[in-house]
């Protein structure tokens, strides 16, 4: 299928190569070896196939029908019906990434783009083009920052109130550097690990402190004191943001951060199980040599027209082989570009909008779960659009109450952080409006009588 | 003309999206924890679908013409795929959903590891790596995990062929080995003696892409292989080329221990501009519990009746988590649609007319272009983009002026064992005629070579843009088109 | 909502206009009519619009999820996702008319492609570029055939196994010309209505002889005698045709017939609860400049490459007013769109496989049908992919059981032809294979027996 | 480069779309009822896909830049309407399905009527009608059937216009009657003597456009429907052009007896290059009886707990069905989110934008272009493409010199009584700024026509294609790409 030749042009094209048979050109491979049967079942026309692959779609509880408070690291939000037509344009689905820019520009200007709003976005100089997702992201922070010292220093600091998940991929992806030592404070104490637990620990040898913001428990901060001390030791610091969050609050730029990173899925890109997602990496200007991936830079043609062309590929794993900063090479293009036509649409206004939507309707839920016997809102103010909710009965007991009320309930936390017994993490965003709210009150409240 | 930037299609006060008010009671922002001025543009619905829609045709795709781009198998990326991967089962689903929930996505991925573990000969598999290269860095932990566990700690090195992706020799370093390259032979394959005299019990592993990066699978491959393992050492398949050995041969059964695939090039998901990729991670049975957790499989087994319940295992020796979440389940989607749509015939059909296209298209531009290593290659062919007799045009110029024909360019300048490198993938989803408009052309550009060379340093002329300055890019090195001027 | 102005904007152009409000641009509207109140729902933004469509859309059965045994006019066929594909690309969708061929060769030769598609379906010389369906394109025959005639020869004759939504068109649409005579002959002997029936109406008053092709019952006949006959009086035919049929059966112009016109809704358009569907007309080449509707035709732009533009205008109203052939304006470009990808994607070998599994599949299902007791199948050999069951109780009955198994039963015909009682019209496709057939076949027989 | 026709790219045996085998036992073929060969083209999937990609990129369109199509109303086209649209419920549903499993359809057509009746001031509707000239047909055979139910048979004329889009006219001798012209004023409106003089009892009605294709609100419409109904006539309006009427009139108040919708148009649903288009027509309390059948309604009435049952009803006497079915369902479920969407704010907001933009635009080329008529326009204005001052240059040259600056040229040569009319309707989604780059090229290209009328008469020169030869293409007509050659 999807092979155009017919057995009289296969015969044509064997004759022209004088050969009798499409199999002598494999003689290279080794008899033995050669032509293995495959198992695999009969292949299907496009009729079937979607019946086939439609079956395990419909096998799926969806956001499309259930609520869903469900966050952690992506979120449901409303996607304009522009960015999927966008997308679907062959001209950008079908390209590749841009090395002839003469007949590139179409998405090397939306990179560029891309750039400049992520920059805009953090109060960062320079972004890359995209990273394979957030926390991917965060690792080649790390990387960024342990190669900007030369390997001289070599602790990096994570806060524990990090996406574990993110905390588990900076280890992996880091497990290959010898002398690397990762420290996460686990502050016991408090039943939220406080985010300022590493402070302590910030010294001459520290490449890097990373934090989360807003946390993964929804908490903001202002870093601000943080990034001092740290800059004071001579360390870097990075910022693991929520992108919609920063549509109000506080940027990484105007903390004085060196780095943040963040993953840009709720940037117009569906939920899809996980993937694909989008990572975005910005940083001070003084960093932009050590950064990872692709970079687009403004340039002319021979006519003195404006154009873009990838810039700095010095860096990269195809002139640089294994001095590159990082060894990517495809990234995250079609959502970079679903990003940017995300915020284009929603504009200075429209990313305000939302992020207060998220803000406002969180708060309202923190509010009305406080006041619900037997829960407790662990987050503290000020939060944005995530909460901690200790609940009377297990997490799953819950879930399952709310499932069969076509609500999709919030994350729980025992698993990744054991003291955080019967918790769960609850996301709000546009969609979850107050009706949905209250719905989903007055199901928490019945779940705690049986 | 050029296309103006979002900010210059700004005006204050549009949007091209509302929202509602908010419909709970008001709560104060923050105030300390606001943010200044967000500077970003201000465009209606339209202006934003003009502005891309425009871009867009600024690019060159498959979906236009021939990508003949080596390396990339830029093949035909079949439109049910797309709708398959937006189905709303699918694309509505959150990662962290309870397993019950989302059986169907669970059902797709394990489906999809049996697959890719039966067409390339191994036993245990990772859909978790985001593109070939994150698959390559997967691999190469895997490596050292697994030379660690046997207490193997002298293993620093990993060979790589000089004509290897550059992604090989980045990843082996960052996964903390030292690179430790292979030459090629007169006949393409690797340097069978030079390999014997390197290879010793501190080399980790060897790094091989089989067909290698000239289009030619390896006459010793069994040898090469065998020497790597004789000295203790890991051999890793980089699949990128994979399209060429489906139901050919079995890379797991040869003697690999590891693999990647793309799953964007090989099962024809598109490559977005540059992206999403997925790259898969297969390996054999000494390495399974060092795959990167989590992955996906049978945690209740299922009877007559009922179906089994999948759900996530993690390896009892994992090197970790690679990235957030389970993979790129979009581009899996699409790849389990193709493969489904293929079947075990399919899948040789492609491999077969994958090698029957590149063949064919270097019988074509035997006569007019040099193609050192000139035997039976498989899907691409590497050609010398140069002619002595004339003097001062570059596979640069060659590549240029293809554009102005309506053709993407090959690859250029790589692999680098090759001067003035045009490599060439025709993939399995061009016909014999676009084949032979594209060797006409060449042949063409050819003649202006010698005749007119100027039209090729020229090149190309009719194209939105001319040729672009790209010291000037980097020196000046503007990254943004509008940043709010300090105040 | 999609109106860019800014307030501030609306404002520099009032002034610019030296108006003080956008009221005053109104005064030419009588006062007392002006600014009524209109009692609407709020506007919603997008995300709530699309919930409050898809609650309609939800409330309907589809067949997506049921399985389809209707047709009568409209049919169940897979629509491959290449078509939709194109006819979502902006310069397709949101392109008008090709009044200015230099921008609009895209258009232009789509339609010219499309000519050319339905001139080798039916054997005929020229096509036009669309009508607005099925039904309308039969009536703007009968016009073409008056005009043809100068108004000279007055009688129409429809055969009456002519859809009858079809015949009731053309009364409509000839409802305007006085002198006009529409003969149906019902033959009342016979349980289906015989279409050669109105063979002995024919004489030298007939402008148009018109008969369908399969019938509405799924006969199909050779009609080059009644083509002959019709001929020796002078008069012109009409075929009304299946083009999925035409796939593998003897075409009109093989029959001799004049005209041939036919719905292509089949020919990857989707059901859409009957519309926007597609009218196509193709007439031998004497009859062009009678032709309804618009044409392209091949010429060369001032370079002499090849280009289209449309042409014989001076045969529609924009140029000849009240003496055009047709008032039609817009038709149905996109769908002609479609139908043209859905055409070239299967080419010669896939419309003669779809033709060929419909009529294997329906030749299978009437077999099948005929060994249940109580059923009798009333459409004799040759037919194509309908049949008229005669079914033991109500056809209502029928459905009602067939809907609660996940089928949507066939069309009664007792509402138009009331001495069909207890009959059905059962179409089949490509996508009623084998077991869904034996799943039609069982519930049938069970039906029979409560 | 020209593309290549389907024809063209064909080769024999190819296919873009495989079927299955049947799985029923072979019935035989009636082979005397067999075609010889069917002559199609045989493509694979990727080569039809480029092919019509390519050929869309030769296509101008809104989504590309400003299309000011006088009388077309060419604005934005909502995305959301093309999702919603193909939403399985409604795009999968067969017309002849029981209604208890359309209840979805048929209660969103119901609203629609619902809708349109209130925004038009009307009590009666059909939404079956395909276009606008569908729907003025409807409308011609309903006056006459209105007449002849009273007995009234000597109503033989129906008045037009000199002003009216060719539709018009067309309509009514379709419709069974004679063409009566009726001139315009010096004002733009009509000239209310000649309309007393020429308006008798043997006048089945008065089909007329407001705002006229001048863009121009009838000055004296009260007048002008008094004197028609004085001798018993009816008043038909020509919506085309009701978007500069939304929320601003209600034309059912005013007198008007019906009125066609064109959808594609005021609701902003696509053109589609040329259709589909949907033109429901509404009626004043008389008309009712006389719709085509079926109309949407409520057979059931609902109550606290039950919705309703919507079905089907047969007006009493119908002037019949006008097309199979009941009209572009399609197209209207577009349209219904559309104003769903809108409101009735949004509505208002819509019409006063689309006037306000087109007075600006009017303002703007006022002191370049004659502008006759000129007094406020509603939604669009006609200027005059010439001047006394440049001898040889038409209104056509003016109109293909804009493809050369990348915008799309109005209307032209209509309405007749202007000369070398450019019609020019912005509509409301255009943008200030967007108004301003059109009127600087438009006057450039004034200052060209003066300066290098030689650019305008050769012009364009920067699209795929340069003027084309109209008379060869009617003189040779050749409106196929390939007939198989007679034997
Ligand atoms: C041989 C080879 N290896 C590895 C890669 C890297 O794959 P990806 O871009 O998916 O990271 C490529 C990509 O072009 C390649 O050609
Ligand atoms: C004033 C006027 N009336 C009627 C029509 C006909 O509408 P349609 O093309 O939908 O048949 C048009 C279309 O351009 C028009 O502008």
């Amino acid at each position: 299928m999807f092979t155009p030749h017919t057995d009289a042009e296969r015969k044509e094209m064997l004759t022209a190569l004088g050969l009798n048979s499409i199999e002598e050109l494999f003689s290279d491979v080794p008899q033995q070896f050669r032509f293995p049967a495959l198992d695999l079942p009969k292949g299907m026309n496009e009729m079937f196939v979607r019946e086939y692959v439609e079956g395990f779609s419909q096998a799926n509880i969806s956001t499309k029908e259930f609520i869903c408070f469900l966050g952690a690291g992506a979120y449901d939000h409303y996607i304009p019906s522009a960015v999927d037509s966008i997308l679907r344009r062959g001209e950008f689905f079908t390209a590749y990434t841009p090395y002839q820019p003469e007949i590139s520009q179409g998405t090397l200007q939306t990179i560029f783009e891309f750039q400049t709003l992520i920059c805009n976005l953090t109060s960062l100089e320079a972004s890359n083009a995209s990273h394979y997702d957030g926390a991917t992201a965060a690792a080649e922070a790390c990387i960024t920052a342990y190669s900007h010292f030369h390997g001289k220093r070599k602790k990096i600091l994570l806060s524990s109130a990090i996406n574990p998940q993110y905390r588990e991929v900076v280890h992996t992806y880091l497990s290959g550097i010898q002398d690397i030592a990762i420290e996460t404070i686990l502050d016991d104490q408090n039943s939220l690990p406080d985010p300022f637990a590493i402070e302590g620990s910030i010294d001459e040898n520290t490449a890097l402190v990373m934090v989360q913001y807003p946390d993964f428990f929804g908490r903001i901060y202002d870093f601000s004191n943080l990034i001092e001390k740290s800059h004071q030791k001579g360390a870097l610091v990075c910022l693991i943001v929520n992108p919609i969050a920063l549509g109000l609050l506080k940027t990484p730029g105007e903390m004085g951060a060196d780095i943040a990173v963040g993953e840009g899925q709720p940037l117009g890109i569906p939920l899809s199980f996980g993937g694909p997602y989008l990572g975005f990496i910005a940083a001070r200007k003084e960093l932009v040599r050590k950064l990872s991936g692709r970079l687009v830079g403004e340039t002319v043609d021979k006519d003195g027209k404006r154009g873009y062309v990838l810039t700095l590929t010095a860096r990269e794993q195809h002139i640089r082989r294994e001095k590159a900063t990082s060894n990517i090479c495809s990234n995250q293009g079609l959502m970079a570009l679903a990003a940017t036509v995300y915020m284009s649409l929603l504009g200075k206004t429209g990313m305000r909008q939302v992020s207060n939507l998220c803000y406002q309707n969180a708060h309202y839920a923190a509010q009305k779960i406080a006041q619900l016997d037997g829960f407790k809102v662990l987050t503290p103010e000020p939060f944005f659009h995530e909460i901690v909710i200790q609940c009377p009965t297990s997490v799953e007991h819950i879930n399952h109450h709310l499932l069969e009320e076509g609500i999709l309930g919030g994350y729980a936390l025992e698993s990744v952080y054991p003291d955080l017994k019967n918790c769960m993490l609850l996301a709000f965003t546009e969609k979850t409006n107050k009706e949905v709210i209250d719905v989903l009150c007055d199901i928490l409240k019945e779940s705690d009588h049986d | 003309m050029t296309e103006p930037t979002i900010y210059e299609l700004s005006s204050p006060d549009r949007t091209g999206f509302l929202f509602q008010e908010p419909n709970v009671p008001a709560s104060p922002l923050p105030k300390d924890l606001l943010r200044d001025d967000l500077p970003f543009p201000e465009m209606s619905e339209i202006d934003v679908i003009r502005h891309f829609t425009r871009l867009s045709q600024l690019n060159y795709c498959i979906d236009v013409g021939f990508y003949p781009l080596g390396s990339c198998t830029m093949k035909y990326n079949p439109r049910i795929n797309e709708e398959m991967a937006r189905l709303p089962g699918f694309a509505m689903s959150h990662p962290l959903q309870p397993i019950e929930t989302v059986q169907g996505n669970l059902a797709l991925m394990y489906q999809l590891q049996e697959w890719l573990k039966e067409v390339s000969g191994f036993v245990g598999i990772t859909l978790q790596p985001a593109a070939g290269a994150h698959g390559e860095f997967v691999g190469g932990l895997i490596m050292r995990a697994y030379h660690r566990s046997r207490n193997d700690l002298k293993r620093t090195k990993v060979l790589v062929p000089d004509s290897a992706h550059g992604t090989n020799p980045a990843t082996s370093s960052m996964s903390g080995f030292d690179v430790i390259n292979v030459p090629s032979d007169e006949r393409g394959n690797i340097d069978l003696e030079k390999l014997k005299e390197i290879c010793d019990d501190c080399v980790a592993g060897l790094m091989l892409t089989n067909p290698n990066t000239l289009g030619l699978f390896e006459e010793h491959l069994k040898e090469v292989i065998d020497i790597i393992h004789q000295k203790g050492g890991l051999v890793y398949g980089d699949g990128a080329n994979f399209n060429a050995l489906l139901g050919i041969i079995k890379p797991g059964e040869i003697g690999f221990d590891i693999m990647h695939f793309n799953l964007h090039k090989t099962f024809s998901t598109p490559h977005g501009g540059g992206g999403p990729g997925s790259g898969p991670v297969a390996v054999a049975a000494p390495l399974i519990d060092f795959l990167p957790s989590p992955v996906v499989g049978i945690v209740e087994a299922g009877d007559e009746e009922t179906p089994p319940l999948y759900g996530f295992i993690n390896p009892t020796q994992s090197i970790g988590r690679m990235k957030a979440f389970y993979g790129h389940f979009g581009v899996l989607v699409r790849a389990f649609t193709y493969i489904a749509m293929q079947g075990a015939d399919g899948l040789r059909n492609i491999a077969e007319n994958a090698v029957l296209n590149a063949n064919y298209l270097k019988h074509l531009l035997g006569d007019t272009y040099s193609i050192p290593f000139n035997r039976n290659c498989m899907h691409e062919f590497v050609a010398e983009g140069f002619w002595d007799d004339a003097p001062g045009v570059h596979a640069l110029d060659v590549a240029k002026r293809m554009m102005d024909y309506g053709v993407h360019p090959p690859t250029n300048y790589f692999p680098l064992i090759v001067k003035e490198a045009l490599m060439i993938e025709p993939t399995e989803t061009e016909s014999k005629q676009e084949l032979e408009k594209f060797a006409d052309i060449m042949k063409k550009i050819a003649q202006e070579a010698h005749s007119d060379p100027e039209l090729l340093h020229n090149a190309p002329h009719n194209t939105p843009l001319g040729r672009l300055d790209e010291v000037k890019a980097a020196k000046e090195l503007v990254l943004c088109c509008w940043i709010p001027p300090e105040e």
